[in-house]
């Protein structure tokens, strides 16, 4: 059944194509885009079973095996995440159908659609020169998306964005060149097996431009600073989703070629150090704001830091950890990001100081925000504890206790700021940036309906922690020793 | 891969970036074309040097036929180049409808916090 | 489950029940008292309940409950106060909206503190003990318009969350050498060494903040915004306890080998004085409260912290003793506070005439505080001159000297509390600002603080009820000990003695009030607590900022340089210690090829320099061509024709656009140039070398030994030469037969490698989408935005 | 090909003049060599797989045709060169791509797989090809919709103002 592994890509692409035809009618396009999310999104569920009951499930584009054609993989590691992904990218959807009518210009749905397909194809890819294409595939729908409606700040940092991105692929495929020069195939498999019997020196220096490629996507340390610039610009929904997708996948990129490529590298205290810098100077940003958008911004690059820590540690439980992570981030980031986006269309603002009291009229949402923010705070019982606690014992037991100290301090900063936007929003006099009340729209339940959802998806993450975790070991293991990747995609 | 290519790659490389670092953003996105031509040649010249042709028929045993896969990979790169271009280009016009220039501003919100932050150290 | 069950109810019921949700909510501790009394029923027969469930098993989280006498102990001290503060709060709240939330977040916090006693995972119980910190956020903040509870709420948080945290690596690090969570396990078999000895520093320090000791204890102090049944619950009767609770279960097994029975020892010692002193100069009687709290505190924290088991006992009975006295000298608090709206004993006073139940309730519970017989205070106070007088060491002279010293302050500040609240004459009249009024409370206001008050009585009076529950739970704290009798009266001996010498201290200090309160006067400038607390929060911001002026600058020029520098510097340093590249590739393959890249480099380096855009523009389009050019020498056709097609209309969409713009770029400053040169020259020197690496490493990996005239040969005969036949040369070779083209590129392109090309066609089909938005669309933007702000008023 | 090349390149040198001042000369020579151009795009097309050509080179030809007409006519004139609706033309393009690759799925469960076909056409003749064709020819289609619609933007007399 590998027709499975390729509908999330080849759906929404498709969804993306009619939509664009039906673009007089708002209506037909939305029941096109969540038609084609939620065909994808079962397709993803159906790939985690059959991933969970027999190993990498391997699809060979064409009928090429690999390392001839580009080669499709969904192994744990790639299906929880889609899966994850794909249930944040519908609940997003759905959020966008009660956000202001402004945003839902006809170009959001083609570009939300394009967006999506990249994603999945970034997840599913095991070829190195169709990631760049799933990457390009996902920026540009980005690019179109967090310039949508054209407001001066968004071309200003939209500029900042774009270009950023365009550097950064242009170096991607600087290191595709090496890659290809010196051993004439991009197959993630193939690449596997020739690095073995690489030069030392030439394997670290590549493992290392592409920890700065893919770290540079995802936001990391010292390259991180177009992300807090940029991200909040865009409006609810879309930096909802991108919170959620664009900066995991970079992670999920740089993870994958670090450890099914390049084997660990031997980068692991560099990746270390710089998920040090990535954590602190992520969350002392975070306080330094006074806008909730901006501060969650700067979140994203702090909590990047705790996805690299177990890649820096490269061993299972770490690889785990980091897997268990990014499982729990993406949900939760997405979730505060939607919050801060209903804060915006309630009381006009999320400037920390034109907002307040808003936990009498909008108790809900209140509770929505307080147990995401417990959450990615790490605070228990909520999934962020879990994420927590196992990087926490991961680092301890590989006795690495210099960046589990940093981590922790960071978390207790992290939930600083956390409650400095509660404290600022919710409580205090009630306050907002327009006259009058909290202004209630015909939308507000359907908004209030998917953060309620993608809410209840971090609870369920927490509650199932146990199953969840134990798939996150499996994806580990594979990481490690990807000697069942290999066999899978090239068929021996 | 000759060393003049090398060079030639190189020195796109180095004025491609020195022109990213100015604050026009037609410079800007000329510097971007100039990266792209260089990772591009830098791509197809990573499969190998110059050889013939890659169609079956037109070439003999004892030819060298260059690798096709990079010049596949520098078609796709090619193209989606272009869209980035053609982008830039877009946000060129719509930033000099907004501002009446095309200079990249910095960040408002980062201005004021270093503002703030510079007033409070000169104060004490 | 029930409490998570009756939460939810509670905020199902809402406000509309006013505070009589509260009567609902004492149906949380009611059922854990029922559970209490059977649990001790089925200890008491030798069975040591336990119930598990797997939560997370390969991280060690496993939800694994297990009752032994000390946690039904705390288990009980839990529900009747909890009982008594519910069934208070249904007063104590009459008027106040709102209510349903603070009633549900109590009764959760019940569970959690319920929890934590009784989990017999370390995990778990840090899991409890992270929602005990975080619902008291929740309860110290519920004043949420007062930037003082705020405040209070954030500080409290933060030091019981950080001092959390630390907890956590300390269990996992102990749980990491007893290769179990288990904390029977661990305590039955304590782990040791090194690492150990750090562990257990960091859960004494978790338990430290808990429990507000010395030098973390300002919070507990501004936690007092907090409504006074909350303060009465929270911090005094239970979640402050639960550092005590940890270092009791901790003591036994580690005081002996490691440094933690000391270090709790010493901060215990402090924390009594620095509490006692402090409490004897507050004028709000809360915070004389809390001050003594933390004094309280200390001393358990010395009796159980100390490893012996006859203080251990002591610290059984003083637990019981101040949650019974400690409470419900809060809900008087909470009267008077109630009925008068003030708490300054400066402005109170007299008030025991008026009300002489409430006088008498708080009269017996100060008695048990200060340890005046018959109370519990009283014998819990002998019990711990006893066992220090036992303590051979010299070390437990100076302890019990501290203690004296403290047992004085106690008795000090209890007599200025019931004395400034009650009884004071001078300053009920002495009235600055209008006199408070004084309505009575009613009977079920005070029947709370009245039935918690007369338990230290009762129970001082009949020890003897205690004696089961107290050794069974010395004996779960690991203690061998022989049946226990507690009796008030011991006969004539050295504690009793002490008792004696301590209270006609304490008295003596109170009478000599005001020259204590100049000598106090003299230490004003000493840092507090809550100024290092602030000062830090002062300089996290202050960091933080200077951090993100750095880091953030907002300008791309700078953020491009950081990455292309990154970019560069980090994979140069493996680089480098290859040195630069061995053998060099032939220069050119051709003379045309030079020709074209002298055009191009020059082309590109006046791209640069022109000031004309439309200079730039042509400029580029000759470094455009000269790609084809490239292309061309290199044997690729297709490519060639694309890309002068492609550099065509890029040219044409260049000059529809620049036609908008002046004609010249705006002069650069020079300021920023010369850096912008040195990147460069960076990235080039760079890109050549690790080109030239790249390509070297190809050839030494291959199976023929490199000789420097061989390297052209190797590369281009890359395919037929080569053994294992390499993936290019299977494109040849399937190509025809098997994808039916002779165009290899092109069959590459929409056969071999369709997916790339579906995801280049999807780029361009976006870009085109954005584009034309970005164009078309932004200018008719604002009127949309009218007609969306018109549908809103509309609907 | 580079004969053109530098035609297009000289006239958008002046367009600022050209646009909405067609010459008449100029015209009648540009419709005449649009459609030549377009009759070489589809031999492009088809002969692609085994020849240099193919989706992407013939649909830039068509679109270099379009620019032509731009240069000649201005937008007005570069607006008449495609009859459908140019974000019509780029989606069904995406669609045919899709749709291709969807196809093979049906067929025998994997994406992008090709079978050999011969088609006949009108002057050519019988020409060897697979159906991996109408994949290019989907290609073909998106780079003639996106192009024709970028020109049609770019091209646009500017709007007037919204400075802010």
């Amino acid at each position: 059944m590998n027709v499975l592994i390729i509908l999330p890509v080849i759906l929404p692409i498709l969804a993306a194509a009619i939509s664009t035809l039906l673009k007089a009618s708002r209506t037909s396009q939305r029941v096109l885009s969540i038609l084609a999310v939620t065909g994808s999104l079962v397709a993803s569920i159906i790939l985690l079973f059959e991933v969970k009951q027999q190993g990498p499930v391997v699809s060979a584009v064409g009928g090429w095996v690999a390392p001839f054609g580009i080669a499709l993989v969904a192994d744990m590691f790639s299906a929880l995440i889609l899966v994850v992904s794909l249930v944040t990218v519908l609940s997003v959807l759905v959020f966008s159908f009660g956000s202001r009518r402004n945003d839902e210009m006809w170009q959001f749905h083609p570009a939300f659609l394009v967006l999506t397909a990249g994603v999945s194809l970034a997840f599913l890819t095991g070829d190195l020169f169709n990631l760049f294409v799933s990457f390009e595939v996902a920026l540009v729908a980005s690019y179109v998306l967090i310039t949508l409606g054209s407001r001066a700040e968004q071309i200003r940092n939209g500029i900042t964005y774009v270009v950023i991105n365009i550097v950064i692929s242009i170096f991607f495929l600087t290191g595709i060149a090496f890659i290809y020069a010196a051993f004439g195939t991009v197959n993630f498999a193939d690449l596997s097996l020739k690095l073995g019997s690489a030069e030392e020196s030439l394997r670290i220096a590549l493992a290392l431009l592409f920890l700065v490629i893919f770290g540079a996507k995802a936001a990391m340390f010292p390259v991180f600073s177009w992300l807090p610039d940029s991200y909040p610009v865009a409006r609810a929904p879309i930096v909802a989703v991108f919170a959620g997708l664009l900066t995991k996948m970079g992670v999920y990129s740089l993870i994958r070629v670090e450890s099914t490529v390049f084997l660990g590298g031997g980068i692991g205290t560099i990746v270390l150090v710089l998920a040090g810098f990535t954590m602190v100077v992520g969350v002392l940003g975070a306080i330094a704001q006074n806008d909730v958008k901006r501060i969650l911004s700067f979140h994203i690059v702090s909590q990047i830091g705790y996805m690299l820590i177990g890649l820096g540690l490269f061993t299972t439980a770490g690889l785990a950890a980091s897997v268990m992570f990014i499982i729990h981030q993406i949900p939760v980031k997405t979730s505060l990001f939607l919050v801060s986006g209903a804060i915006e269309e309630s009381a006009g603002t999320t400037a920390l100081d034109h907002v307040g009291g808003l936990r009498k009229r909008l108790p809900f949402l209140a509770l929505m925000f307080g147990l995401a923010a417990a959450s990615i705070a790490g605070l228990p019982p909520f999934s962020g504890f879990i994420g927590k606690l196992s990087i926490v014992e991961a680092g301890l037991s590989a006795q690495s206790y210099a960046i589990i100290a940093v981590s922790l301090i960071v978390s207790v900063l992290t939930l600083f700021s956390m409650a400095k936007i509660w404290s600022g929003t919710f409580w205090g006099e009630f306050e907002t940036a327009q006259p009058g009340d909290v202004l209630v729209r015909t939308g507000h339940r359907t908004m209030m309906g998917a953060t309620g959802m993608l809410v209840a998806v971090t609870i369920a993450i927490a509650v199932f922690a146990g199953p969840i975790y134990a798939l996150c070991e499996e994806a580990a293991a594979d990481l490690i020793d990807p000697t069942r990747y290999i066999a899978a995609v090239m068929g021996k | 891969m000759t060393t003049l290519v090398a060079l030639v790659v190189a020195m796109l490389y180095g004025i491609g970036v020195y022109m990213i670092l100015q604050r026009s953003l037609i410079r800007i996105v000329l510097g971007l074309s100039l990266l792209s031509h260089g990772a591009n040649l830098l791509l197809l010249t990573s499969g190998g040097s110059a050889g013939v042709a890659a169609f079956i028929g037109r070439f003999t045993g004892d030819d060298k036929v260059v690798d096709p896969v990079p010049q596949a990979f520098v078609l796709t790169a090619i193209v989606i180049s272009f869209a980035m271009t053609a982008f830039c280009l877009a946000l060129a016009y719509r930033s000099w409808r907004l501002t009446g220039n095309d200079d990249v501003a910095q960040d408002e919100e980062d201005v004021r916090l270093a503002e703030m932050i510079a007033t409070r150290n000169g104060k004490p | 489950m029930i409490f998570a069950v009756v939460a939810v109810a509670i905020l199902g019921i809402g406000n509309r029940w006013g505070s009589r949700v509260f009567l609902v909510a004492s149906v949380g501790p009611l059922a854990a008292l029922v559970w209490a009394v059977s649990a001790a029923s089925r200890v008491g027969n030798g069975d040591l309940p336990t119930e598990s469930w797997t939560w997370v098993s390969s991280l060690g989280l496993i939800i694994d409950f297990r009752a032994d006498w000390f946690s039904i102990l705390m288990a009980l001290l839990i529900s009747v106060v909890g009982i008594g503060v519910f069934l208070y709060a249904v007063s104590y709240f009459e008027n106040s909206r709102d209510v349903a939330r603070i009633a549900s977040a109590l009764v959760m916090f019940a569970g959690a503190m319920f929890g934590l006693v009784i989990s017999d995972n370390l995990l778990l119980l840090f899991v409890f003990w992270e929602l005990t910190s975080l619902l008291s956020y929740v309860l110290i903040g519920s004043n949420e318009e007062k930037p003082g509870a705020r405040v209070a709420a954030l500080h409290a948080l933060l030091v019981t969350g950080s001092g959390g945290l630390a907890m956590l690596a300390g269990f996992i690090l102990i749980g990491e050498s007893a290769d179990t969570y288990s904390l029977s396990a661990i305590v039955h078999n304590p782990p040791s060494g090194m690492v150990v000895n750090v562990a257990v520093l960091l859960v004494a320090l978790g338990a430290f903040t808990k429990s507000a000791q010395v030098p973390f204890h300002g919070w507990l102090p501004r936690a007092m915004e907090a409504p006074t049944p909350v303060s009465a619950y929270l911090h005094s009767a239970t979640m402050v306890k639960a550092g005590v609770f940890l270092v009791a279960r901790f003591a036994e097994p580690f005081s002996d080998t490691t440094p933690f029975g000391p270090v709790v020892v010493v901060v215990g010692c402090a924390s009594m004085i620095l509490g006692g002193w402090r409490a004897l100069r507050q004028h709000d009687l809360k915070l004389l409260l809390a001050f003594g709290t933390i004094s309280q505190l200390g001393l358990m924290m010395v009796l159980f912290g100390s490893g012996k088991e006859k203080l251990a006992i002591a610290g059984c009975v003083l637990l019981i003793a101040h949650a019974a006295y400690k409470s419900s000298l809060f809900l008087v608090v909470g009267i008077i506070d109630h009925q008068t709206h003030t708490r300054d004993i400066r402005r109170l006073g007299m008030l025991g005439r008026k009300w002489p139940v409430v006088a008498g309730v708080a009269v017996a519970a100060a008695a048990s505080m200060a340890g005046v017989p018959p109370f519990l205070g009283f014998l819990s106070k002998e019990l711990a001159f006893y066992g220090f007088l036992d303590w051979s060491e010299p070390s437990g002279l100076i302890v019990l000297c501290v203690v004296a010293v403290a047992s004085a302050f106690t008795v000090a500040y209890s007599a200025r509390f019931v004395w400034g609240a009650f009884f004071s004459v001078r300053s009920g009249r002495a009235v600055l600002d209008p006199p408070v009024s004084t309505p009575s409370p009613n009977a079920w206001f005070a029947l709370s603080p009245l039935v918690l008050a007369s338990l230290g009585l009762v129970l001082g009076v009949l020890p003897l009820l205690l004696e089961s529950l107290v050794s069974g739970s010395v004996k779960s704290l690991g203690f061998e000990v022989p049946t226990i009798h507690l009796a008030l009266w011991g006969g004539f001996n050295a504690a009793l003695a002490l008792s004696a010498l301590v209270l006609v201290a304490g008295a003596w200090m109170f009478v000599g009030r005001r020259a204590i309160e100049r000598i106090q006067a003299r230490f004003e400038g000493v840092p507090s607590s809550v100024g290092v607390y602030d000062a830090t929060v002062r300089g996290v911001l202050a960091l933080s900022g200077r951090v993100t002026a750095i880091t953030q600058s907002g300008s791309l020029r700078v953020y491009v340089a950081v990455l292309v520098l990154t970019m560069v510097a980090l994979p140069s340093i493996p680089l480098a210690m290859n040195g630069w590249p061995g053998s060099w590739p032939s220069l050119v393959d051709s003379p045309i090829q030079a020709v074209i890249g002298i055009i191009m480099i020059t082309a590109a380096a006046a791209a640069a320099v022109f000031h004309r855009r439309f200079a730039s523009v042509i400029a580029l389009s000759v470094v455009g061509y000269g790609m084809a050019a490239l292309f061309v020498v290199q044997g690729a056709p297709d490519l060639a024709l694309t890309q002068v097609l492609v550099e065509t209309l890029g040219t044409v969409a260049f000059v529809l656009v620049i036609r908008h713009l002046p004609e010249k770029f705006v002069v650069a400053k020079s300021r920023g140039n010369a850096a912008a040169i040195a990147v460069s020259v960076a990235v080039a020197v760079f890109v050549f070398w690790f080109a030239l690496s790249a390509r070297t490493v190809s050839e030494t990996a291959g199976p023929e030994a490199v000789v420097a005239t061989q390297v052209e040969s190797t590369e281009s005969e890359r395919g037929p030469a080569v053994e294992e036949r390499t993936v290019s040369e299977e494109y040849l070779e399937r190509s025809k037969p098997e994808a039916h083209g002779s165009n290899v590129v092109n069959v590459i392109l929409v056969d071999f490698r369709g997916l790339d090309t579906l995801g280049e066609i999807t780029v361009l089909f976006v870009a085109a989408i954005g584009i034309v938005g970005l164009i078309r669309f932004g200018a008719r933007r604002s009127k949309d935005r009218t007609e969306v702000d018109q549908e809103v008023v509309d609907s | 090909m580079s004969e053109w090349t530098e035609q297009t390149n000289g006239s958008t040198s002046d367009l600022d003049q050209e646009i909405g001042r067609p010459s008449m000369v100029l015209d009648v020579v540009v419709r005449a060599e649009f459609h030549a151009l377009l009759v070489a795009s589809l031999w492009l097309l088809f002969v692609g797989h085994n020849l240099p050509g193919g989706g992407f080179v013939g649909g830039l030809v068509v679109v270099a045709a379009f620019g032509l007409r731009l240069a000649a006519g201005g937008s007005a004139e570069l607006l008449k060169s495609l009859r459908i609706r140019s974000e019509v033309v780029l989606s069904l393009g995406l669609l045919v791509a899709t749709g291709t690759a969807l196809l093979g799925l049906v067929n025998d469960g994997t994406l992008l797989q090709s079978r050999e076909l011969h088609v006949t056409l009108p002057w050519l003749g019988e020409i060897a090809t697979s159906s991996a064709f109408f994949f290019d020819l989907g290609v073909y289609l998106v780079v003639v919709g996106s192009f024709h619609w970028l020109l049609e933007v770019f091209s646009e007399p500017e709007s007037e103002g919204d400075f802010e």
